[in-house]
Protein backbone atom coordinates (compact mmCIF):
# COMPACT_ATOMS: atom_id res chain seq x y z
CA UNK A 1 0.00 0.00 0.00
CA UNK A 2 1.14 3.94 -0.30
CA UNK A 3 1.02 5.54 2.70
CA UNK A 4 1.82 9.18 3.36
CA UNK A 5 3.75 10.50 6.25
CA UNK A 6 4.02 14.47 7.44
CA UNK A 7 7.08 15.59 8.19
CA UNK A 8 7.73 18.43 10.87
CA UNK A 9 10.56 20.65 12.02
CA UNK A 10 14.53 19.10 10.87
CA UNK A 11 12.98 16.07 9.21
CA UNK A 12 10.88 18.55 7.32
CA UNK A 13 13.72 20.49 6.20
CA UNK A 14 16.34 18.03 5.62
CA UNK A 15 13.58 16.04 3.25
CA UNK A 16 12.69 19.77 1.85
CA UNK A 17 8.64 18.38 1.54
CA UNK A 18 6.28 18.87 4.22
CA UNK A 19 5.01 15.38 3.69
CA UNK A 20 6.48 11.60 2.25
CA UNK A 21 5.21 9.19 -0.24
CA UNK A 22 6.31 5.52 0.85
CA UNK A 23 5.22 1.68 -0.44
CA UNK A 24 4.27 -0.05 2.55
CA UNK A 25 4.16 -3.95 3.17
CA UNK A 26 0.00 -4.93 3.86
CA UNK A 27 0.59 -5.36 7.70
CA UNK A 28 4.07 -3.36 8.22
CA UNK A 29 5.10 -2.34 11.24
CA UNK A 30 6.65 0.90 12.57
CA UNK A 31 10.40 -0.52 11.87
CA UNK A 32 8.76 -1.03 8.20
CA UNK A 33 8.17 2.75 8.18
CA UNK A 34 11.21 3.75 9.30
CA UNK A 35 13.23 1.59 6.60
CA UNK A 36 10.84 2.88 3.82
CA UNK A 37 11.66 6.31 4.96
CA UNK A 38 15.38 5.63 4.85
CA UNK A 39 14.85 3.87 0.96
CA UNK A 40 12.59 7.23 0.21
CA UNK A 41 15.16 9.57 1.80
CA UNK A 42 18.93 8.24 2.69
CA UNK A 43 19.30 11.95 4.22
CA UNK A 44 17.08 10.82 6.96
CA UNK A 45 19.35 8.14 7.82
CA UNK A 46 21.21 9.81 10.68
CA UNK A 47 18.23 11.42 12.18
CA UNK A 48 15.99 8.11 12.75
CA UNK A 49 17.30 7.17 16.01
CA UNK A 50 16.15 10.69 17.23
CA UNK A 51 12.90 10.77 15.41
CA UNK A 52 9.40 9.24 16.77
CA UNK A 53 6.83 7.65 14.40
CA UNK A 54 3.17 9.35 15.37
CA UNK A 55 -0.22 7.47 14.07
CA UNK A 56 -3.47 8.94 14.49
CA UNK A 57 -1.62 11.43 16.58
CA UNK A 58 -0.30 9.16 19.01
CA UNK A 59 3.70 8.12 19.44
CA UNK A 60 3.66 4.48 17.90
CA UNK A 61 4.84 2.80 21.11
CA UNK A 62 7.01 0.28 19.86
CA UNK A 63 8.51 -0.91 16.79
CA UNK A 64 6.42 -3.91 16.51
CA UNK A 65 3.15 -2.34 16.17
CA UNK A 66 1.36 -2.29 13.16
CA UNK A 67 0.27 0.46 10.57
CA UNK A 68 -3.79 0.47 10.55
CA UNK A 69 -4.86 1.52 7.31
CA UNK A 70 -6.01 5.17 6.46
CA UNK A 71 -3.79 6.32 9.43
CA UNK A 72 -2.46 9.58 9.50
CA UNK A 73 1.14 8.81 9.95
CA UNK A 74 3.56 11.36 11.03
CA UNK A 75 7.45 11.92 11.84
CA UNK A 76 8.13 13.68 14.81
CA UNK A 77 11.68 15.07 15.41
CA UNK A 78 12.62 15.91 19.44
CA UNK A 79 10.12 18.60 20.21
CA UNK A 80 11.85 22.24 21.45
CA UNK A 81 12.45 20.91 25.34
CA UNK A 82 14.37 24.22 25.83
CA UNK A 83 16.96 23.95 23.18
CA UNK A 84 16.50 24.44 19.27
CA UNK A 85 15.94 21.85 16.60
CA UNK A 86 19.56 20.66 16.46
CA UNK A 87 19.83 16.78 16.40
CA UNK A 88 21.64 15.68 19.42
CA UNK A 89 24.66 13.79 18.57
CA UNK A 90 24.32 9.79 18.96
CA UNK A 91 25.33 8.53 21.93
CA UNK B 1 -8.81 26.43 28.10
CA UNK B 2 -6.64 24.60 25.61
CA UNK B 3 -5.61 26.71 22.49
CA UNK B 4 -2.91 26.83 19.75
CA UNK B 5 -2.88 30.13 18.44
CA UNK B 6 -0.69 32.40 16.10
CA UNK B 7 -2.18 35.33 17.98
CA UNK B 8 -0.03 37.34 20.04
CA UNK B 9 -0.95 35.81 23.70
CA UNK B 10 -2.35 38.25 26.57
CA UNK B 11 -1.34 35.95 30.16
CA UNK B 12 -4.08 38.13 32.04
CA UNK B 13 -7.40 36.77 30.62
CA UNK B 14 -5.61 33.25 30.66
CA UNK B 15 -4.70 33.50 34.52
CA UNK B 16 -7.94 35.10 35.65
CA UNK B 17 -9.69 31.92 33.10
CA UNK B 18 -8.48 29.53 36.08
CA UNK B 19 -9.26 31.73 39.32
CA UNK B 20 -12.22 30.22 41.29
CA UNK B 21 -13.16 31.22 44.60
CA UNK B 22 -12.75 27.47 45.14
CA UNK B 23 -8.99 27.54 44.74
CA UNK B 24 -6.67 29.05 47.53
CA UNK B 25 -3.91 29.02 44.83
CA UNK B 26 -3.16 29.93 41.69
CA UNK B 27 0.36 28.85 39.73
CA UNK B 28 1.10 29.96 36.55
CA UNK B 29 4.11 29.40 33.86
CA UNK B 30 5.15 32.11 30.98
CA UNK B 31 7.74 30.72 28.22
CA UNK B 32 9.15 33.75 26.79
CA UNK B 33 11.67 34.55 24.37
CA UNK B 34 15.07 35.27 25.47
CA UNK B 35 16.86 37.60 23.74
CA UNK B 36 20.15 37.02 25.00
CA UNK B 37 21.60 33.38 25.57
CA UNK B 38 25.36 33.76 26.34
CA UNK B 39 26.57 35.06 23.75
CA UNK B 40 24.32 34.90 21.36
CA UNK B 41 21.26 37.30 20.53
CA UNK B 42 18.24 36.23 19.49
CA UNK B 43 16.17 37.90 16.72
CA UNK B 44 12.95 35.83 16.89
CA UNK B 45 12.01 32.33 17.03
CA UNK B 46 10.15 30.39 14.71
CA UNK B 47 7.55 27.93 16.68
CA UNK B 48 5.88 25.24 14.33
CA UNK B 49 3.10 22.99 15.43
CA UNK B 50 1.48 19.29 14.03
CA UNK B 51 -1.57 21.15 15.15
CA UNK B 52 -3.90 17.97 15.85
CA UNK B 53 -1.85 15.76 17.67
CA UNK B 54 -0.47 19.28 19.61
CA UNK B 55 -3.89 19.89 20.66
CA UNK B 56 -4.70 16.11 21.42
CA UNK B 57 -1.25 15.93 23.50
CA UNK B 58 -2.57 19.57 25.47
CA UNK B 59 -5.77 17.21 26.33
CA UNK B 60 -4.26 14.59 27.41
CA UNK B 61 -1.93 16.41 29.41
CA UNK B 62 -4.98 18.25 31.24
CA UNK B 63 -6.74 15.48 31.65
CA UNK B 64 -3.48 13.64 33.21
CA UNK B 65 -3.04 16.33 35.69
CA UNK B 66 -6.15 16.09 37.03
CA UNK B 67 -6.19 12.39 37.95
CA UNK B 68 -2.72 13.09 39.83
CA UNK B 69 -3.79 16.56 41.59
CA UNK B 70 -6.97 18.31 42.76
CA UNK B 71 -7.01 20.44 40.07
CA UNK B 72 -10.03 23.21 39.91
CA UNK B 73 -9.24 24.95 36.73
CA UNK B 74 -6.48 24.58 34.10
CA UNK B 75 -5.47 26.26 30.97
CA UNK B 76 -2.29 25.24 28.29
CA UNK B 77 -2.05 28.07 25.55
CA UNK B 78 0.66 28.09 22.99
CA UNK B 79 1.52 30.11 20.25
CA UNK B 80 2.95 29.47 17.01
CA UNK B 81 4.56 31.58 14.08
CA UNK B 82 7.32 34.06 14.35
CA UNK B 83 7.69 35.59 17.81
CA UNK B 84 10.20 38.53 18.55
CA UNK B 85 12.39 38.51 21.61
CA UNK B 86 10.45 39.37 24.70
CA UNK B 87 7.49 37.42 23.98
CA UNK B 88 5.38 34.96 25.19
CA UNK B 89 5.21 31.39 23.59
CA UNK B 90 3.64 29.27 26.12
CA UNK B 91 0.96 29.82 29.42
CA UNK B 92 0.14 26.67 31.61
CA UNK B 93 -1.78 28.34 34.42
CA UNK B 94 -2.96 25.92 37.65
CA UNK B 95 -5.61 26.65 40.44
CA UNK B 96 -5.98 24.26 43.43
CA UNK B 97 -7.49 24.42 46.88
CA UNK B 98 -3.61 24.55 48.10
CA UNK B 99 -0.36 25.83 47.12
CA UNK B 100 1.89 22.89 46.91
CA UNK B 101 -0.75 21.19 44.41
CA UNK B 102 -0.66 24.51 42.49
CA UNK B 103 3.10 24.21 41.87
CA UNK B 104 3.52 20.52 41.51
CA UNK B 105 0.85 20.47 38.76
CA UNK B 106 1.84 23.65 36.83
CA UNK B 107 5.52 22.13 36.93
CA UNK B 108 4.76 18.68 35.45
CA UNK B 109 2.89 20.45 33.02
CA UNK B 110 5.28 22.98 31.65
CA UNK B 111 7.85 19.98 31.90
CA UNK B 112 5.77 17.25 30.08
CA UNK B 113 4.60 19.76 27.46
CA UNK B 114 8.04 20.14 26.66
CA UNK B 115 8.90 16.62 25.99
CA UNK B 116 5.40 15.11 24.47
CA UNK B 117 3.61 17.97 22.65
CA UNK B 118 4.76 18.46 18.57
CA UNK B 119 5.84 21.56 18.68
CA UNK B 120 9.27 22.77 17.47
CA UNK B 121 11.32 25.97 17.66
CA UNK B 122 13.52 26.99 15.53
CA UNK B 123 15.52 30.36 15.36
CA UNK B 124 14.90 33.38 13.32
CA UNK B 125 17.94 33.74 10.88
CA UNK B 126 19.56 37.22 10.64
CA UNK B 127 19.38 37.65 7.06
CA UNK B 128 19.36 41.61 7.48
CA UNK B 129 23.36 41.84 6.47
CA UNK B 130 21.95 40.30 2.98
CA UNK B 131 19.18 42.04 2.31
CA UNK B 132 20.11 45.38 3.39
CA UNK B 133 23.20 45.76 1.64
CA UNK B 134 23.21 49.50 0.29
CA UNK B 135 21.75 50.11 -3.43
CA UNK B 136 24.70 49.15 -5.71
CA UNK B 137 26.88 46.57 -4.21
CA UNK C 1 8.82 45.30 43.48
CA UNK C 2 7.62 45.00 46.88
CA UNK C 3 5.06 46.36 48.64
CA UNK C 4 1.90 45.93 51.46
CA UNK C 5 -0.88 47.36 50.46
CA UNK C 6 -4.63 47.53 51.69
CA UNK C 7 -5.57 47.80 48.25
CA UNK C 8 -7.06 45.50 46.37
CA UNK C 9 -4.14 43.45 44.25
CA UNK C 10 -4.22 43.39 40.41
CA UNK C 11 -1.50 40.87 39.02
CA UNK C 12 -1.60 41.95 35.26
CA UNK C 13 1.11 44.95 36.23
CA UNK C 14 2.89 42.70 38.98
CA UNK C 15 3.64 39.79 36.76
CA UNK C 16 4.30 42.69 33.54
CA UNK C 17 7.04 43.84 36.06
CA UNK C 18 9.01 40.51 35.98
CA UNK C 19 9.01 40.24 32.37
CA UNK C 20 12.23 40.76 30.60
CA UNK C 21 13.48 39.92 27.01
CA UNK C 22 16.50 38.67 29.15
CA UNK C 23 14.03 35.82 30.72
CA UNK C 24 12.93 32.90 29.22
CA UNK C 25 10.73 32.25 32.32
CA UNK C 26 8.15 33.76 34.19
CA UNK C 27 6.76 31.75 37.26
CA UNK C 28 3.94 33.30 39.25
CA UNK C 29 2.12 32.49 42.24
CA UNK C 30 -1.13 34.30 43.51
CA UNK C 31 -2.53 33.27 47.03
CA UNK C 32 -6.83 33.59 46.69
CA UNK C 33 -9.35 33.52 49.55
CA UNK C 34 -10.46 30.09 49.24
CA UNK C 35 -14.60 30.33 49.92
CA UNK C 36 -14.94 26.78 50.86
CA UNK C 37 -12.57 24.84 52.85
CA UNK C 38 -13.98 21.35 53.58
CA UNK C 39 -17.30 22.02 55.25
CA UNK C 40 -16.92 25.48 56.17
CA UNK C 41 -17.70 28.67 54.11
CA UNK C 42 -15.30 31.65 54.33
CA UNK C 43 -17.30 34.85 54.38
CA UNK C 44 -13.81 36.95 54.61
CA UNK C 45 -9.71 36.75 55.51
CA UNK C 46 -8.80 40.04 57.84
CA UNK C 47 -5.01 40.11 57.29
CA UNK C 48 -3.12 42.03 59.84
CA UNK C 49 0.93 42.67 59.45
CA UNK C 50 3.39 44.25 61.33
CA UNK C 51 4.15 46.59 58.47
CA UNK C 52 7.82 47.50 59.19
CA UNK C 53 8.93 44.18 60.45
CA UNK C 54 7.01 42.80 57.25
CA UNK C 55 8.38 45.03 54.30
CA UNK C 56 12.25 44.30 55.54
CA UNK C 57 11.40 40.53 55.93
CA UNK C 58 10.46 40.69 52.34
CA UNK C 59 13.19 42.77 51.10
CA UNK C 60 15.78 40.42 52.51
CA UNK C 61 13.57 37.37 51.11
CA UNK C 62 13.98 38.95 47.54
CA UNK C 63 17.76 39.36 48.50
CA UNK C 64 18.30 35.75 49.70
CA UNK C 65 16.29 34.33 46.51
CA UNK C 66 18.56 36.32 44.43
CA UNK C 67 21.88 35.06 45.78
CA UNK C 68 20.39 31.24 45.39
CA UNK C 69 19.19 31.74 42.07
CA UNK C 70 20.04 33.31 38.55
CA UNK C 71 17.03 36.28 39.29
CA UNK C 72 16.36 38.91 36.51
CA UNK C 73 13.20 40.42 38.12
CA UNK C 74 10.73 39.91 41.35
CA UNK C 75 7.78 41.11 43.11
CA UNK C 76 6.58 40.38 46.72
CA UNK C 77 3.25 42.07 46.62
CA UNK C 78 0.84 41.10 50.17
CA UNK C 79 -2.65 43.06 51.00
CA UNK C 80 -3.79 43.40 54.12
CA UNK C 81 -6.59 44.18 55.67
CA UNK C 82 -10.26 42.59 55.02
CA UNK C 83 -10.53 40.30 51.66
CA UNK C 84 -13.79 38.86 50.43
CA UNK C 85 -13.77 35.32 48.88
CA UNK C 86 -11.68 35.09 45.66
CA UNK C 87 -9.44 37.78 46.36
CA UNK C 88 -6.21 37.91 45.81
CA UNK C 89 -3.72 37.90 49.55
CA UNK C 90 -0.60 37.68 47.76
CA UNK C 91 1.67 37.11 44.87
CA UNK C 92 5.00 36.08 44.25
CA UNK C 93 6.50 36.26 40.17
CA UNK C 94 9.78 35.74 39.47
CA UNK C 95 11.52 35.83 35.83
CA UNK C 96 14.90 33.86 35.49
CA UNK C 97 16.79 32.61 32.39
CA UNK C 98 15.29 29.07 32.71
CA UNK C 99 11.93 27.87 33.98
CA UNK C 100 13.34 25.29 36.35
CA UNK C 101 15.34 28.14 38.75
CA UNK C 102 12.04 30.25 37.97
CA UNK C 103 10.06 27.45 39.50
CA UNK C 104 12.00 26.97 42.45
CA UNK C 105 12.53 30.61 42.87
CA UNK C 106 9.04 31.42 43.18
CA UNK C 107 8.03 28.09 44.99
CA UNK C 108 10.78 29.20 48.00
CA UNK C 109 10.06 32.70 48.00
CA UNK C 110 5.97 32.03 48.75
CA UNK C 111 7.36 29.45 51.50
CA UNK C 112 9.63 31.15 53.01
CA UNK C 113 7.18 33.99 52.75
CA UNK C 114 4.64 32.35 54.89
CA UNK C 115 6.70 31.38 57.50
CA UNK C 116 9.07 34.33 58.05
CA UNK C 117 6.58 37.50 57.27
CA UNK C 118 5.07 38.78 60.20
CA UNK C 119 1.66 38.68 58.49
CA UNK C 120 -1.40 36.92 59.45
CA UNK C 121 -4.89 36.27 58.90
CA UNK C 122 -8.04 35.46 60.61
CA UNK C 123 -11.68 34.23 59.48
CA UNK C 124 -14.61 37.50 59.30
CA UNK C 125 -16.44 35.87 61.76
CA UNK C 126 -19.94 35.60 60.22
CA UNK C 127 -22.35 37.84 62.65
CA UNK C 128 -25.06 38.42 59.98
CA UNK C 129 -27.45 35.96 62.02
CA UNK C 130 -27.09 38.78 64.77
CA UNK C 131 -27.17 41.71 62.70
CA UNK C 132 -30.17 40.70 60.34
CA UNK C 133 -32.59 39.83 62.98
CA UNK C 134 -36.28 41.16 61.47
CA UNK C 135 -37.30 44.07 63.61
CA UNK C 136 -39.18 43.31 66.93
CA UNK C 137 -37.07 40.81 68.05
CA UNK D 1 14.13 50.58 81.95
CA UNK D 2 11.08 50.99 80.65
CA UNK D 3 10.03 48.80 77.64
CA UNK D 4 7.35 48.89 75.25
CA UNK D 5 6.46 45.81 73.18
CA UNK D 6 4.81 46.19 70.44
CA UNK D 7 1.50 42.74 70.19
CA UNK D 8 0.18 41.30 66.79
CA UNK D 9 -2.63 39.02 66.21
CA UNK D 10 -3.18 36.40 68.80
CA UNK D 11 -1.37 37.66 71.09
CA UNK D 12 -2.39 41.84 70.68
CA UNK D 13 -5.89 39.54 70.95
CA UNK D 14 -5.21 37.70 74.43
CA UNK D 15 -3.98 40.98 76.19
CA UNK D 16 -6.69 43.06 74.47
CA UNK D 17 -4.45 46.18 73.60
CA UNK D 18 -1.70 46.88 71.03
CA UNK D 19 1.47 46.92 73.10
CA UNK D 20 2.03 46.43 76.59
CA UNK D 21 4.67 48.20 78.52
CA UNK D 22 7.06 46.68 80.99
CA UNK D 23 9.87 47.24 83.16
CA UNK D 24 12.80 45.57 82.75
CA UNK D 25 16.62 45.21 84.03
CA UNK D 26 19.72 46.73 82.38
CA UNK D 27 20.96 44.33 80.16
CA UNK D 28 18.06 42.35 79.81
CA UNK D 29 18.02 39.20 77.99
CA UNK D 30 15.42 38.04 75.52
CA UNK D 31 14.29 35.22 78.00
CA UNK D 32 13.80 38.09 80.78
CA UNK D 33 11.42 39.88 78.51
CA UNK D 34 9.19 36.92 78.36
CA UNK D 35 9.35 36.73 81.86
CA UNK D 36 8.37 39.94 82.21
CA UNK D 37 6.13 39.40 79.68
CA UNK D 38 4.15 36.35 81.81
CA UNK D 39 4.31 38.70 84.93
CA UNK D 40 2.80 41.40 83.42
CA UNK D 41 -0.08 39.37 81.34
CA UNK D 42 -0.56 36.12 82.65
CA UNK D 43 -2.78 34.65 79.73
CA UNK D 44 -0.02 35.00 77.40
CA UNK D 45 1.54 32.55 79.56
CA UNK D 46 0.36 29.21 77.68
CA UNK D 47 0.94 31.15 73.55
CA UNK D 48 4.82 31.96 75.42
CA UNK D 49 6.14 28.95 73.63
CA UNK D 50 4.95 29.64 70.63
CA UNK D 51 5.96 33.64 70.09
CA UNK D 52 8.82 34.60 68.91
CA UNK D 53 10.62 38.05 69.96
CA UNK D 54 11.55 40.84 66.93
CA UNK D 55 14.22 43.54 67.97
CA UNK D 56 14.09 45.83 65.40
CA UNK D 57 12.15 43.98 62.95
CA UNK D 58 14.90 40.79 63.38
CA UNK D 59 14.34 37.48 65.34
CA UNK D 60 15.52 37.61 68.34
CA UNK D 61 18.08 34.59 67.86
CA UNK D 62 18.08 33.08 71.04
CA UNK D 63 17.23 33.71 74.63
CA UNK D 64 21.04 35.06 75.72
CA UNK D 65 20.51 37.96 73.43
CA UNK D 66 20.48 41.42 75.52
CA UNK D 67 18.30 43.77 74.51
CA UNK D 68 19.40 47.45 73.35
CA UNK D 69 18.07 50.17 74.61
CA UNK D 70 15.12 51.77 72.91
CA UNK D 71 15.31 48.97 70.41
CA UNK D 72 11.59 48.47 68.71
CA UNK D 73 10.27 44.84 70.29
CA UNK D 74 7.54 43.13 69.09
CA UNK D 75 5.59 39.76 69.80
CA UNK D 76 5.69 37.72 66.69
CA UNK D 77 2.89 34.90 66.79
CA UNK D 78 2.75 31.93 64.56
CA UNK D 79 2.48 33.76 60.99
CA UNK D 80 -0.20 32.74 58.37
CA UNK D 81 1.14 29.65 56.80
CA UNK D 82 -1.89 28.30 55.55
CA UNK D 83 -4.25 28.03 58.55
CA UNK D 84 -5.08 30.92 61.06
CA UNK D 85 -4.60 32.49 63.90
CA UNK D 86 -4.52 29.17 65.78
CA UNK D 87 -2.18 28.27 68.49
CA UNK D 88 -0.84 24.87 67.73
CA UNK D 89 -1.06 22.36 70.21
CA UNK D 90 1.87 21.92 72.59
CA UNK D 91 3.91 19.11 71.58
Amino acid sequence: MKATILLFASARETVGAPSLTVELDENSTVGGLRSALARACPALIPLLPFLRIAIDSEYARNDQQIIPHDAELAVIPPVSGGSSLEIPAPP
Amino acid sequence: MIEITPDRIDATPIIESVRTPLAGAVCSFLGTVREITGETRTIGLEYEAYPVMAAKKLAELEAEARSRWPILEAALVHRVGRLDPGEISVVVAVSCPHRQEAFEACRWLIDTLKEVVPIWKKDVEDVASFVDLPPGT
